[in-house]
């Protein structure tokens, strides 16, 4: 597990694209005062999201430490999927989503307007709540991703004038997998198609599809929550092992989930607020809110 | 009539009840399927059973489901019988027998007084309201069976008596034609008989809520039965009639085929009428050879026009277009021409195309208009499977860092692929059997004596356009064109068949061609179902 | 799908001889396929015609060109091969494959005459006049002047009746009669002699040649008002119509009757004069005898020109209008007909 | 009036004003779309659109030298495939949805247009007339077709009501009839069975019922029934009523099954049978689709062609009563249009087209509603907030 | 909540239709001491139920007590659904489910043949986990069941005799709404589509027509789990007042939910077996078991 150490953090706010309106400076408070080094590898500065009129996400900063596992957790609606999205611009492909506020990956703002997107996505990868392998066989699926940048070629052509990268395809394949602790259960049988495999299989394999891209930051949204016990077990294991390269940043409405896998957890609230960020432990032993410990002691949600 | 309030969790055992419903219910359908039979002339209504004609038979049969009718709601309301009645058998029943009331009352004031308005109409109003009262007033049991059973005796007894016998005529004024008792009866029979199963059903458990349903599913059932009946036999009808034909001079080893480069003779299967011309002074066997090719040139020239266009523009509404106003208009008008009658379409292609392309009919043409009724279809189906592709799997693209258009190519095409191609295979089916533009575009010689050419129809020239295709230029057959041309083209100029021998023949190619098509598509669709949910 | 391609159909008539360039060529002629289309009653001429046409039978062949027929002509040729050489087509010498194919489609004059004046074939048969059955739509003098007339037979367009009918004992009935009945004022067999039934009045498509020429001759005028109870397209629906009614009285042609069979003839008596099938229905002065057309457009190309001459040469008459029942023209006719067509317009 | 008066001169400045933002928008998207796309792409889409545009134009000319753009536009796409495949992919999926668009409403404006001299000719008489007076006998509904210059499509309007009616009486009742068979009763071996069964029969053509109709329904009727002709609007309507049944057996039981599980469910675990839940619950919540199927079945019947035109006796008029579906008198729309297309000219080819247009007007409409009702039937299911 | 108190329980094995396969002695010593009085509200013993060839439930024997809330929790898959689907046999309607082993409602067996399921499920109403009201009005929802049971007649007919039942309907519908807490919500617009309601006001509104019926037992399956904190709320309020009259059985995945709101809770683990069944204090602060320690610890699930 990484050390942290709250800090000054720079101001980011400069390159922001519109300032923030009103923060609620109670709730904010709470907080502040725990931040992390200079070089948070995600850092994010109020951040608000609108659908269409309804305000999603309010004033959210935080940062997000590169080698370890970030919790995001609150009640259903509270707008975690929702900041998780923001992180990668996954929020640009929804019509009536705006986005206000700045984020920041290696101190690189993503929200400005010659962001290359396909070059952000390849650094920030994610994984959704449902596993969403495509249709084609294991293989494809891991090599989908480096196919498509180019640096595999594994096409007609290249197979004609004998100058494919199947050997590479063939590493790069193995590696993703062994990484996303897959390897063994599907060795020998790479040329199926990934939908005949269980669920928590399948989630690991778009893990481990994420990991073929070889991204910084792997943002994962409740990857667990359609998954049996067993296949979750497997899936927090491999979260934990994935923290030791990559920050990770976890959506879950599981607070044991939560404890069990975290470095930092984030506690969100109805309305879009982030109402306390801290190392996981202190947020699920002594938070500091009332609000947060009626949530995380199971007086609602 | 027992209550209702005690909670019977348990049913009661079977009763005299029950036993009596069942015996309608068999009777009922004897009587059902014995009208039928009469109907499809199958049996004369001439015939006679132990001494009495069929007709008066079903007569007898309706009289005893009336009958037993009568027994059961009298049981039940005196208690006999155990049955758990709802106090009314409602209003829509009370409206169907009021009208059924009505209709009688009124036909008997038309016949017995005279044919005035004045005089059958109170009849029939006052019939209605009876009938109405009748069903509605009493209880459920009562109510739904003697009405029934009311109109069953009457009419039973009248035919059973030979008051309407086969030769019995009505001609009403208000029709040209004139209805005999030897069509009426089965047909007022086959009605009667729904109505007596109706009501036995209900009686048979014991009315209320269950009861109504067992009605219900006597009443579908049976309808169901005869509409499942009815299409069955249309196409028993073809098979039968068309397979003779179909098979003359067939056998599975008679032929002779030369292997090529070896010379050798091997056995080979025949198959005259699916591998001859229609017509020519030296056939022997009429086949439909130059019909179906005609149909494949024109399958195929729709197809490789249609479905690049359609599939294309469906990425485009799905993929790249913004959801608004126009692709809605675009849906709706996909929609709307989709459903254009196929003989507008050879209209547009009459004035429109032929002047344009061929000067005169032809297979290109026909193509063509083929292809443009395809169109909306496979835009349609494959709008459909695009948009059926979740938004998860683009979603999973995206965030991979991959481009719209490679996500396109890799994850939405081949996803969609399965649902376009049944669309496009069940819309094929139809073209293939469609007729109408045919007639006004595409058609040539009733009785073809050559298969078109279209391979090797290809001509290169220097000058523009370059291309032509005699072939695509001249006018074919197909095989629902063959179909009709045989029917207006009456006779026959073979000996060994007669036209509607060889229109048999061609319906039953036609129909294995189309059908077959279909099933591909409706198999497919299964297939790439069960494939999706199993996997 | 193909770019704006102009028909090879539509022009070639003017030139006479000369075909165009675009389709198919073998020495420099036109041989892509000659369609035709219209009357069902010049069908079975013109379609049986096409049938010995695209056969090409050798000469000898017992059944389709006899030694005998090949021998008047003084020829040992095929038989497509042999007519069509006449108009500088090269000889195939191959059973079924002739010089140049013939198609005839099948539907009635109307579609014939519209057809062949759209271009969209090359013959159009008609069992009436152009004229006649442009009557309803004001043809201007040029385009009717563009037809050429082609007279294929002569058709005494009969009158029959369903078998029940004929076996009742109805032998013939006036002109007047039939006038009545296809003016629905006589609706009952009863009326004219016959047993106690409703009469259904069938009838031919409006424009067909059949019904022109009926109209024409028993009414006086190609478009007067009458009212069949049905329609039919073709004589052949026509002729199964009747023979499955038991009711039925219809204008036909002779290539229709069944003496014998399930569509019996009957006598028109028409100011006193008896006309019965198989005796004067041929003669001049029967009013309902009418000319069979092969119309062309333009004037008649080389294609055309080879494939009519082959139904007005002595083997055509015999084999494809009399053997059809229709009467052959007579010899004067004939030979202005031939003219048209000979060979010798088209060196 | 005093209040209309702003009112007036708001709506040019609004209208201005939405101009003015129109041209904005354009102008932004042809600066985003210059800042997105590199110069050749740019070269690459401008050739192929001026060539699609001179072919489409020299095709309608007819002229011989079509070929000429058609090559140009084969290789610039060509080459721009090789080079810049998204944007050659999106020009060519906007072009098909150019040329798609654009075939469509080419037929629906030829329709239109080629009907105007009919149009001119007869204004709305052409609907609505139905006597002739120049006529000296003018029998109710004959000739009005062609006679003196009256096309009137009257007798052929009614012959598709009654057609279509007939047909819809008989498929529209035991069509639901089989969808609730299929969807709600039938064990499911037995719908495995007889669904398939069913969307195969859709397939049945036409003309294969024609002849069915008329070689045994139309002699049926005659000999047994005594109809005047071989032929009547009742058997051709019950021919086609029978050929619309599987049409709306398909569609209604989509319907019906798209009805979520758990409104049935919901039903059932009160306690009311299934019957009830069927008809007070299945059946109301799926309606729309069920009329949609109906609908859909009426355009089929409507549309329908060649089983009416080979059992119909093409004789126009107006039967007396006119409900009298045994009359002679046998034309339909689409019946006048396949039996006189081949020999129709000038005004004649005219009113045929009408003839189309008034087809096309009506199956759209039904089409349109049926689309209406199933986007209700969306609402509804989908909450309606 | 009612008392609850161990006793013998009556052998209903002598009605069970098929005999069980061997069960799993040690899980059921864990347990079987606790049972309940002779006059169990539903009294299921040794209950197999299997899909297709698969086993999901594994002779499950428990006695739901009237007048309390007994509380079904284990992990995703264990059968909980299962199980509350085979007391109003609902499972009938899975043409791949086959039954075996007794259900008894007041000592009535209900897996004989003459069963009338009509009735039965009268008698035992139930909940889903979606709401799903009818696409109709409020009131019409409410007022369906009794309608289609006869007990209340708004036909046509009847009303044009003037005979119909339309107050009492009235006092019905008020009567069920006011018990399901949504009268106050809803009673200005008892005609408006039902589909309009809000998520977790469509979830008492299906209470509501499950009370109209008037049942003796309600099932609940996972009735809060579609909805937001507030509305979870409230329906947890109103299934602990239900639990007066009725005998209540929920199925969650939620155990603070579980602890908050039942009186005895029966904990299924994966495979379909029945490990625990107790009150629910004691469950939650004494489980007998190891694995349901461990699962209600969060060690997993
Ligand atoms: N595409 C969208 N359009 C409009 N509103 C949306 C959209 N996606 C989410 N919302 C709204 O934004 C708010 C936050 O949603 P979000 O999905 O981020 O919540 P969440 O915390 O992930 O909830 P859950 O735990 O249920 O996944 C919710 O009120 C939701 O209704
Ligand atoms: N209709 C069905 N057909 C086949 N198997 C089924 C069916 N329904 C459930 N199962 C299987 O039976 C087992 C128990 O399922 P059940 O739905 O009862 O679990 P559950 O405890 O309710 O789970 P959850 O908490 O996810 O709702 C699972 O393995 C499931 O896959
Ligand atoms: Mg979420
Ligand atoms: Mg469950
Ligand atoms: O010869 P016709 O077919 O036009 O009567």
């Amino acid at each position: 597990m990484s050390e942290i150490e709250p800090t000054q953090r720079t101001d980011l706010a400069e390159q922001r694209l519109t300032t923030t309106g009103e923060t609620d400076e109670t709730t904010q408070a709470a907080w502040t005062e725990f931040q992390f080094e200079d070089d948070a590898k995600l850092a994010v500065e109020a951040l608000d999201v609108y659908y269409g009129n309804e305000q999603a996400l309010q004033s959210v900063s935080l940062d997000v430490p590169d080698e370890s596992v970030t919790a995001l957790i609150g009640p259903s609606g509270c707008g975690k999927s929702t900041f998780l999205r923001c992180l990668n611009r996954m929020n640009d492909r929804i019509k009536s989503a705006r986005i206000e506020g700045s984020v920041a990956l290696d101190g690189q703002e993503i929200y400005s307007d010659g962001v290359n997107l396909v070059e952000l996505r390849k650094r920030v990868g994610m994984v959704f709540q449902e596993p969403n392998p495509f249709p084609k066989s294991i293989e494809d699926n891991i090599s989908y991703g480096p196919r498509k940048h180019g640096d595999l070629d594994t096409g007609l052509l290249a197979r004609l004038f004998g100058t494919d990268d199947a050997e590479e395809a063939q590493a790069l394949v193995e590696r993703a997998l062994r990484r996303a602790a897959l390897w063994e259960e599907v060795k020998d049988r790479l040329g199926d198609n990934a939908l005949g495999l269980s669920g928590g299989q399948q989630q690991r394999l778009c893990i481990a599809r994420c990991l073929a891209v070889d991204p910084d930051v792997i943002l994962m949204d409740e990857p667990a929550s359609a998954l049996d016990p067993i296949a979750t077990a497997k899936i927090e294991d491999l979260i934990e092992e994935l923290a030791e390269d990559y920050s990770v940043v976890v959506v879950t409405h599981n607070m044991q989930q939560a404890s069990r896998i975290s470095d930092q957890t984030a506690v969100f609230l109805t309305g879009g607020e982030l109402v306390e960020y801290g190392e996981t432990e202190q947020i699920f032993e002594n938070p500091q809110s009332q609000r947060v410990e009626d949530y995380i002691t199971g007086k609602f949600g | 009539m027992s209550s209702v309030t005690e909670n019977r969790l348990a049913a009661a055992d079977s009763t005299t009840g029950d036993l009596v419903s069942l015996g309608v219910i068999g009777v009922a359908t004897l009587t059902f399927l014995a009208s039928w039979l009469l109907l499809l002339q199958w049996v004369d209504e001439t015939a006679t059973v132990a001494g009495l004609s069929v007709l008066k038979l079903l007569g007898v049969g309706l009289a005893v489901i009336g009958g037993g009718l009568v027994v059961i709601g009298v049981g039940s309301r005196f208690d006999y019988i155990d049955t758990t009645p709802s106090s009314s058998a409602g209003a829509p029943v009370g409206v169907v027998f009021g009208v059924l009331w009505a209709i009688l009352g009124g036909l008997a004031a038309t016949l017995l007084l005279e044919n005035a308005v004045v005089l059958w109409l109170p009849v029939a109003v006052v019939f209605g309201v009876v009938g109405f009262l009748a069903s509605v007033l009493p209880g459920e049991d009562v109510g739904s069976t003697l009405p029934v059973a009311a109109i069953l005796i009457l009419l039973g007894v009248v035919v059973a008596i030979g008051g309407v016998n086969a030769g019995w005529t009505w001609s009403p004024d208000w029709s040209s034609a004139s209805f005999p008792g030897s069509e009426l009866v089965p047909i007022l029979v086959v009605f009667g008989t729904l109505l007596g199963a109706w009501s036995a059903g209900k009686a048979k458990e014991g009315f209320g809520a269950e009861g109504r349903q067992a009605g219900a599913y006597y009443l579908i059932g049976s309808v169901v039965f005869a509409m499942l009946g009815v299409l069955g036999l249309l196409i028993g009808f073809i098979v039968t009639n068309g397979l003779q034909t179909t098979l003359t001079g067939a056998s599975l080893l008679g032929g002779r085929q030369t292997i090529p480069f070896v010379g050798l003779q091997v056995a080979w299967p025949e198959f005259p009428f699916l591998l001859n011309q229609t017509g020519g002074l030296y056939v022997e066997i009429p086949g439909v050879l130059p019909a179906l090719v005609g149909t494949l040139w024109l399958v195929v020239g729709a197809v490789s026009f249609a479905v690049p266009l359609g599939i294309g523009a469906a990425v485009f509404l799905t993929e790249y277009a913004e959801r608004g106003r126009f692709t809605q208009v675009v849906e709706v008008a996909t929609n709307g021409l989709w459903s254009t009658p196929s003989i507008v379409f050879g209209l547009f292609g009459l004035a429109f195309l032929v002047p344009r392309i061929s000067g005169g009919n032809s297979i290109v043409v026909g193509q063509l208009v083929l292809g443009f009724m395809l169109l909306p279809l496979v835009l349609i189906t494959s709008r459909e499977a695009i948009l059926a592709v979740p938004d998860a799997r683009r979603d999973a693209s995206a965030a991979l860092g991959v481009t719209k258009w490679q996500t396109i190519r890799s994850v939405v095409l081949p996803a969609a692929m399965p649902g376009t191609i049944t669309g496009v295979i069940l819309g094929v089916g139809r073209i293939a059997g469609e007729t109408a533009p045919l007639l006004l575009v595409f058609g040539g010689s009733p009785y073809p004596s050559t298969t078109p050419n279209v391979l090797g129809g290809f001509r290169f020239s220097a000058q523009p356009p370059f291309v032509t295709n005699e072939a695509l230029l001249s006018p074919a057959s197909a095989l629902p064109y063959q179909l009709y041309s045989t029917i207006t083209a009456g006779v026959f100029p073979k000996e060994i068949f007669t036209n509607t021998e060889f229109g048999w023949g061609t319906a039953l190619v036609l129909l294995l061609v189309v059908v077959g098509l279909y099933a591909i598509g409706v198999g497919s669709r299964l297939y790439f179902r069960r494939k999706l949910h199993n996997e | 799908s193909g770019g704006g391609d102009d028909s090879t159909d539509t022009e070639d008539g003017e030139s006479g001889g000369e075909s165009t360039d675009s389709g198919g060529q073998q020495s420099g002629l036109d041989t892509t396929v000659l369609t035709g289309d219209g009357s069902s009653t010049v069908f079975p001429i013109t379609n049986t015609a096409s049938s010995y046409w695209n056969s090409n039978p050798e000469a000898g062949d017992e059944d389709y060109w006899p030694a005998e027929a090949a021998e008047e002509y003084g020829t040992d040729m095929r038989l497509a091969d042999y007519f069509a050489s006449q108009y500088g087509y090269e000889a195939t010498e191959q059973r079924s494959v002739p010089p140049f194919r013939v198609s005839i489609a099948l539907s009635h004059s109307g579609t014939g005459v519209e057809g062949v004046m759209e271009g969209r074939v090359d013959i159009g048969d008609s069992s009436a006049s152009a004229e006649a059955e442009l009557a309803g739509s004001d043809p201007s003098e040029e385009t009717l002047n563009n037809f050429t007339d082609h007279v294929v037979g002569v058709d005494g367009q009969p009158i029959v009746v369903s078998r029940e009918i004929a076996d009742a004992g109805v032998e013939s009935i006036t002109i007047e009669e039939l006038r009545q009945i296809y003016r629905q004022e006589i609706t009952n067999w009863s009326e004219v002699g016959g047993p106690d039934r409703e009469i259904l009045a069938l009838g031919r498509a409006e424009g067909s040649g059949t019904d022109t020429s009926f109209r024409a001759n028993v009414f006086g005028d190609p478009n007067a008002p009458i009212s069949p109870d049905q329609r039919f397209g073709q004589n052949q629906q026509l002729q199964t119509a009747i023979a499955q009614a038991n009711n039925a009285i219809a204008y036909i042609a002779l290539a229709f009757v069944e003496p014998d069979g399930a569509t019996p003839p009957v006598d028109l008596v028409i100011d006193g004069t008896t006309y019965s099938y198989g005796d004067n229905l041929g003669a001049q002065d029967y009013p309902l005898s009418r000319d069979l057309h092969a119309y062309t457009w333009t004037g008649t190309s080389r294609k055309e020109a080879a494939f009519i001459n082959f139904i007005l040469s002595d083997f055509g008459q015999e084999h494809f209008v009399r053997a059809e029942n229709y009467f052959a023209l007579p010899d004067d006719r004939l030979q202005s007909q031939r003219e048209k067509v000979a060979p010798s317009n088209y060196e | 009036m005093t209040q209309r008066l702003p009112q007036t001169r708001e709506v040019p400045r609004r209208l201005r004003a939405a101009v003015r933002r129109r041209v904005e928008r354009t102008k932004q998207r042809a600066r985003d779309y210059r800042s997105r796309t590199e110069d050749g792409a740019i070269a690459m889409d401008g050739l192929v659109f001026a060539s699609v545009i001179v072919t489409f134009l020299s095709f309608l000319a007819g002229s011989r030298w079509t070929v000429i753009p058609v090559v140009v536009f084969l290789a610039s796409m060509g080459v721009g495939w090789y080079r810049y495949q998204a944007e050659a992919a999106k020009i060519t999926t906007l072009l098909t949805t150019v040329i798609t668009v654009s075939i469509l409403t080419l037929i629906v404006a030829f329709l239109v247009i080629e009907s105007v001299p009919a149009v001119r000719l007869m204004g709305l008489d052409l609907l609505t007339q139905i006597r002739n007076p120049t006529m000296d006998d003018p029998a109710l509904g004959q000739g009005l077709w062609g006679r003196n210059d009256v096309w009137s499509l009257t007798p052929m309007m009614l012959g598709t009501a009654v057609t279509t009616l007939i047909a819809t009486l008989i498929a529209a009742p035991i069509g639901i009839a089989g969808a609730v068979f299929v969807s709600e009763i039938a064990p499911r071996r037995v719908r495995e069975v007889v669904k398939p069964g069913i969307e195969l029969m859709a397939g049945i053509p036409s003309i294969t019922y024609g002849f069915i109709g008329l070689t045994i329904v139309n002699q049926y009727f005659y000999l047994e029934f005594g109809t005047p002709t071989i032929g009547t609007y009742f058997a051709a309507g019950l021919m086609i009523g029978i050929m619309a049944l599987p049409t709306v057996v398909t569609v209604a039981e989509d319907a019906l099954n798209a009805v979520p599980e758990s409104i049935k469910s919901g039903a059932l675990a009160i306690g009311s049978t299934r019957w009830q839940t069927t008809k007070s619950v299945t059946i109301p919540a799926g309606l729309s689709g069920v009329s949609a199927g109906v609908l859909l079945g009426i355009g089929r019947a409507m549309g329908e062609t060649m089983a009416a035109t080979v059992m119909l006796t093409h004789t126009k008029g107006f039967p007396s009563p006119v409900f009298d579906v045994f009359s002679n008198y046998g034309e339909t729309l689409t019946t006048v249009i396949a039996f006189e297309g081949g020999n129709a000219s000038g005004v004649h080819m005219s009113a045929l087209f009408a003839a189309g247009v008034v087809l096309f007007v009506m199956v759209m409409l039904l089409s349109v509603a049926s689309q209406y009702v199933e986007w209700r039937m969306y609402q509804k299911l989908g909450g309606e907030q």
